[in-house]
């Protein structure tokens, strides 16, 4: 189709499904409103299991299999990334290469960076059940922080402080402890993802069973994968090229 | 300001959709699917917040339930649904780069090897 | 004055969204998303949700932009 | 009131979690493993999921198995946790999930060499998403088990990065999946605010009772769209011919076989346990037939103009979807008896025909009719397996696939819509003689070699692996159980007994969320005897015969086109429907609207 046809079809489709979805979102609970039936559930069952984070208490005990599933999910794509992105055949990856000369402040901010970060990230994974973050979130922040090097550095500098086979077993590893905490739990207690361990007061570091140690498994599977995704974007930026076209004018 | 948030996810959605069929470029499409992706973490969190409750976190010792909360339940599904988008953002991204190896464009409108 | 704020946040984020998707080259947009990114998070913040704020602001600020730009730098060099 | 939290309960996680954890064990030690570890492990971890789900079938067969997750039991209808229910379909379709990742898995043995154990992760994570989204009674869950099966799938289609076509599949399937499942996202936000539940028996019911309004009618129309997407109903079915062509063949059998049915199972799962209780039945059977009677009509004709023998096939269950929606549309437990056993025979020939796919593309590199002609006459064996899979397409008695298609014509015809069996016979007809056409060419070199046309898409492709010199016995096997598989349910006496009383399970909403949320066992339902009846075997012959003769037809095609005017009028109408699968996705997208919109339109008019 032209793309005046496209847009065309996209207009008679757009304004009928407008006319069904517009008097529907304006059919909603007004915003801001006090009736929240799960709500109320959650933050009961939260402080039932010593949980002072009550999301952190839904995505590790409450709805932990949508933890399981998202962190599966996670584990495909990043597996998927290196699958696609594996240099194809006739390819070459060029060694070396940092980036270009990087001034000495940029550097020195970059390599002060990295702890400050490094040190960020531990903490926002170790108290997610008590404070905003958790395992998702520090990850994100592990995993991101420790390609701040690239930004300091050099690429080398960079892949002597990741070594990738390690990040790719650490996020299978974590995926893997999920789910085998799950079928743990369902042999002990015959409820799959149920609280195991027994709590201790609420604000504690290990006062809400189970969660601390899902979460800490969500944060090294996602430190690793998101440290394995984010390299693998750079070796396609900075070293794979094609082999044959290198030559051409 | 009653149904004022759900709208602007409404929109954020629709714009999302108008970029995906107006897109030149397949690394825009996948923008443009993100900035779709970002009206359900609108319309989740519309609909799960309370004026004047706080966040539904206590961070310290608390005997009995505290009611005056936003709804919790929507912010689990919404962090689900951000790492949904991280990962399908990075396959997608994949996918593109090697579509461009092949081909040496991006741009829907030239890649034509599925026609029929 | 908190719906006040609400309100000038979402129409911010309704205006910054429409202006990502036509935003012509991508390598601009990896610029314009990383605001949004910054914005929605903000909005987050608002609606008395930190935890998701702070995930916003690493997958929506860093990493997805992040790989955006990879992404064009990769396709760049092969022109 | 009783939750059993015990014995058989404990099977649903286990075939979720068990999958994923040894995925994750064969990412970490792919490197280490010789190829043949990693293949027996995966192998025997989709084995160990496919008797868990037999054994869930057993189980269920008395009665829904009903497992709150992490132990949160509801209190007074109201639980936090996360509900899974397995009634006898959605047992069945995880059965037919992990078989055919098995069958799959051994197929590969000798045929994928690149990407190593990462290979078998994405199947045992695909696996895993299959699962979840089957068994599972919560909406949100089914949500992201809908993103693991996408994830998983985005990745095992573009894994042939040498090939340019199957990339830009991958991508389009990516775009045009992920923007329907977060569709279904808002729909599942609309049914938060409005209900404050997730799970699909607490979600029917809240809304069971009430006149539906514009909310709920907005919230069913966003929440199809993810599971219609992926169930392939025209005109949102663009994506599945582009993925299913450049997809590796034991990939593109789990799509045909499974995935693509599990979209269509996952719209009439939540039909009738959330909306059943307020929106009319008839109306929502309506739309269903109308779209899938579209479906059907496109899927047929354009699987006729196909030459690249994969892409033929994923028309072909373009079309076949079409015949399921309509099944699946007459609302009632008749025409779903009929879809069940449908959807299993289907899979059988389906799955059986695209692994000989890999097998052509294997030995030939290609599976393109004209570069093929009168080639495959060395594959004596393989040759006749390609006629018998075409032949169970044609619903040639006593396959599953006929059994299947009498039933649903016989409901349909009881549901007031006399015509269906034309559409059933037609579909059938056309995409068997498709295949049985395609099989003659390349198979025994009938008729003249084509006149190359350009502009169509040829099946040139990457070859998967380096030729073999025979064909090895495990790649045969796998064929060989899957057409048994098709064979034995037209077969086996009481396959459509059991089929009538799971389907009289699948469509009792009311007693699907009573016994979730009180833990009350329904009472047995009384079905009566459904199987092979006169006319059903007389139609299926029928049907049979008219493939081979558009088979004939299109072999002679010169003459026919001489003789029969009504194909030279039809031709530029075709051209305009080939053309607009364009692989393009803006078009594809533009047209997800249109038929989300269409839905909302057939469902939301009669409600005036």
């Amino acid at each position: 189709m032209s793309p005046r046809v496209r847009l065309l079809v996209l207009a008679v489709g757009g304004i009928a499904l407008a006319v069904l979805v517009v008097p529907a979102l304006v059919g909603l609970p007004h915003f801001g409103g006090s009736v929240h039936p799960y709500r109320t559930h959650a933050v009961v069952a939260s402080v039932a299991h010593h949980s002072a984070n009550v999301i952190s208490s839904i995505n590790f005990d409450q709805r932990g299999l949508d933890t399981l599933g998202e962190e599966s999910i996670f584990l495909a794509s990043v597996l998927g990334v290196v699958v696609l992105l594996r240099p194809a055949e006739e390819e070459t990856e060029t060694a070396s290469l940092g980036g270009g000369p990087v001034l000495e402040s940029t550097k020195l901010a970059g390599y002060a960076m990295v702890p400050i970060t490094l040190m960020l990230g531990f903490n926002i994974v170790t108290h997610g059940h008590l404070t905003p973050g958790g395992g998702f979130q520090g990850g994100v922040v592990l995993g991101t922080g420790i390609h701040l090097l690239y930004v300091a550095g050099t690429y080398r500098a960079l892949q002597r402080a990741r070594p990738i086979q390690v990040f790719d077993w650490g996020e299978a590893i974590g995926a893997g402890a999920f789910a085998c905490l799950g079928i743990a739990s369902l042999a002990m207690t015959g409820a799959f993802l149920a609280a195991v361990i027994p709590t201790a007061p609420l604000g504690h570091l290990f006062s809400a069973g189970t969660v601390p140690l899902l979460n800490g498994a969500v944060g090294v599977e996602v430190a690793s994968g998101t440290a394995v995704l984010l390299a693998k974007f750079l070796e396609q930026a900075i070293r794979v090229r094609p082999a044959a076209k290198e030559t051409e004018p | 300001m009653s149904v004022y948030p759900y709208l602007v996810a409404g929109w954020l959605m629709a714009v999302g959709i108008i970029g995906i069929v107006r897109g030149r470029n397949l690394v825009q499409t996948v923008i443009c699917l993100s900035v779709a992706q970002s009206a359900t973490y609108v319309l989740l969190l519309s609909v799960g917040y309370q004026r004047h409750a706080t966040p539904p976190v206590f961070g310290e010792p608390a005997s009995k339930p505290n009611f005056h909360v936003v709804d919790p339940v929507v912010q689990a599904l919404t962090l689900t649904d951000i790492v949904v988008s991280a990962t399908v953002t990075a396959l997608l991204l994949s996918l593109a780069i090697q579509i461009h190896k092949r081909h040496g464009t991006l741009d829907p409108n030239e890649l034509n090897t599925l026609e029929g | 004055m908190n719906n006040v704020l609400i309100a000038v946040v979402l129409t911010l984020v309704a205006a910054v969204g429409t202006v990502v998707v036509f935003t012509r080259r991508p390598e601009r947009q990896a610029v314009t998303l990383s605001a949004y990114g910054i914005l929605l998070a903000l909005l987050f913040m608002v609606l008395a949700a930190p935890d998701v704020a702070l995930s916003q602001l690493g997958v929506g600020t860093a990493i997805v932009p992040l790989m955006v730009m990879l992404t064009v730098r990769k396709l760049h060099r092969r022109r | 009131m009783s939750f059993g939290q015990g014995g058989s309960s404990a099977l649903a996680p286990l075939a979720i979690a068990v999958p994923i954890a040894v995925a994750a064990i064969l990412q970490a030690a792919s490197e280490r493993l010789p190829r043949k570890v990693v293949d027996a492990v995966a192998t025997a971890t989709a084995a160990a999921v496919t008797g868990v789900a037999a054994a869930l079938l057993a189980a269920s067969a008395g009665g829904r198995v009903v497992t709150w997750s992490a132990g949160w039991l509801p209190h007074h209808g109201f639980s936090v946790g996360i509900v899974l229910v397995v009634d006898p379909v959605g047992a069945g379709v995880a059965l037919v999930a992990a078989g055919l990742v098995t069958l799959a898995l051994v197929f590969s043995w000798r045929y994928i060499e690149a990407a190593g154990g990462r290979y078998h992760a994405l199947m045992l994570l695909f696996l895993a998403g299959l699962e979840g989204f089957s068994l599972t009674g919560d909406l949100f869950d089914m949500f992201v088990f809908f993103e693991l099966m996408g994830a998983a799938a985005y990745a095992l289609t573009g894994m042939k990065v040498e090939d340019p076509s199957s990339l830009q599949g991958a991508f389009n399937f990516g775009i045009v999946n992920s923007l329907g499942a977060y569709l279904s996202l808002m729909g599942i936000g609309l049914l938060y605010a409005h209900t404050g539940q997730l799970g699909l028996p607490q979600l029917g019911h809240a809304l069971a009772g009430h006149r539906p309004d514009a909310l709920v009618l907005g919230a069913f129309v966003l929440v199809m769209a993810g599971f219609l997407v992926k169930g392939a109903m025209a005109p949102l079915h663009f994506w599945l011919a582009d993925a299913h062509a450049v997809a590796p063949a034991p990939v593109c059998l789990l799509f045909s076989g499974v995935m693509v049915p599990l979209g269509t199972y996952a719209a009439f799962r939540v039909y009738w346990t959330v909306f059943s209780g307020t929106l009319p039945p008839d109306d929502v059977g309506r739309a269903f037939v109308v779209l899938g009677t579209l479906t059907g009509v496109v899927g047929a004709v354009m699987c006729l103009g196909q030459r690249n023998f994969k892409r033929l096939l994923a028309f072909s269950t373009v079309a076949h979807v079409g015949l399921f929606l309509v099944a699946l549309g007459t609302v009632d437990a008749d025409g779903t008896a009929g879809a069940i056993v449908y959807v299993v025979g289907h899979a059988g020939a389906k799955g059986a025909l695209f692994l000989l796919a890999g097998i052509l593309l294997d030995r030939y590199g290609s599976v393109d009719e004209v570069n093929l002609h009168g080639r495959v006459r060395d594959l004596r064996v393989e040759r006749w397996l390609l006629v018998a899979g075409g032949l169970a397409l044609a619903c040639l008695p006593p396959f599953g696939t006929a059994l299947g298609k009498s039933l649903a014509e016989d409901a349909a015809g009881a549901a007031g819509y006399g015509w269906a069996p034309v559409l059933f016979v037609g579909v059938s007809a056309l995409t068997g003689g498709a295949v049985l056409r395609f099989t003659a060419r390349v198979g025994w070199g009938l008729g003249t070699p084509p006149i190359v046309e350009s502009g169509t898409t040829t099946g040139d492709e990457e070859r998967e692996t380096q030729p073999l010199s025979r064909v090895p016995i495990t790649m045969v096997i796998p064929v060989v159980v899957l057409l048994a598989g098709a064979l034995a349910v037209g077969v086996v006496p009481g396959v459509g007994r059991a089929a009538s009383a799971a389907a009289h399970l699948f469509v009792d909403g009311a007693g699907y969320r009573h016994q979730a949320l009180s833990g009350a066992p329904t009472g047995a339902v009384s079905t009566a005897g459904s199987g092979w009846t006169t006319g059903g075997v007389l139609i299926g012959l029928l049907s049979a015969a008219l493939a081979v003769g558009v088979a004939a037809a299109g072999i002679w095609s010169r003459a026919v086109r001489r003789r029969l005017p009504a194909v030279a009028v039809g031709a530029p109408a075709l051209k305009v429907l080939r053309r607009l699968h364009s692989g393009h996705v803006g078009d594809y997208v533009a047209w997800m609207v249109v038929g989300v919109a269409a839905l909302g339109g057939l469902v939301g008019l009669p409600l005036r």
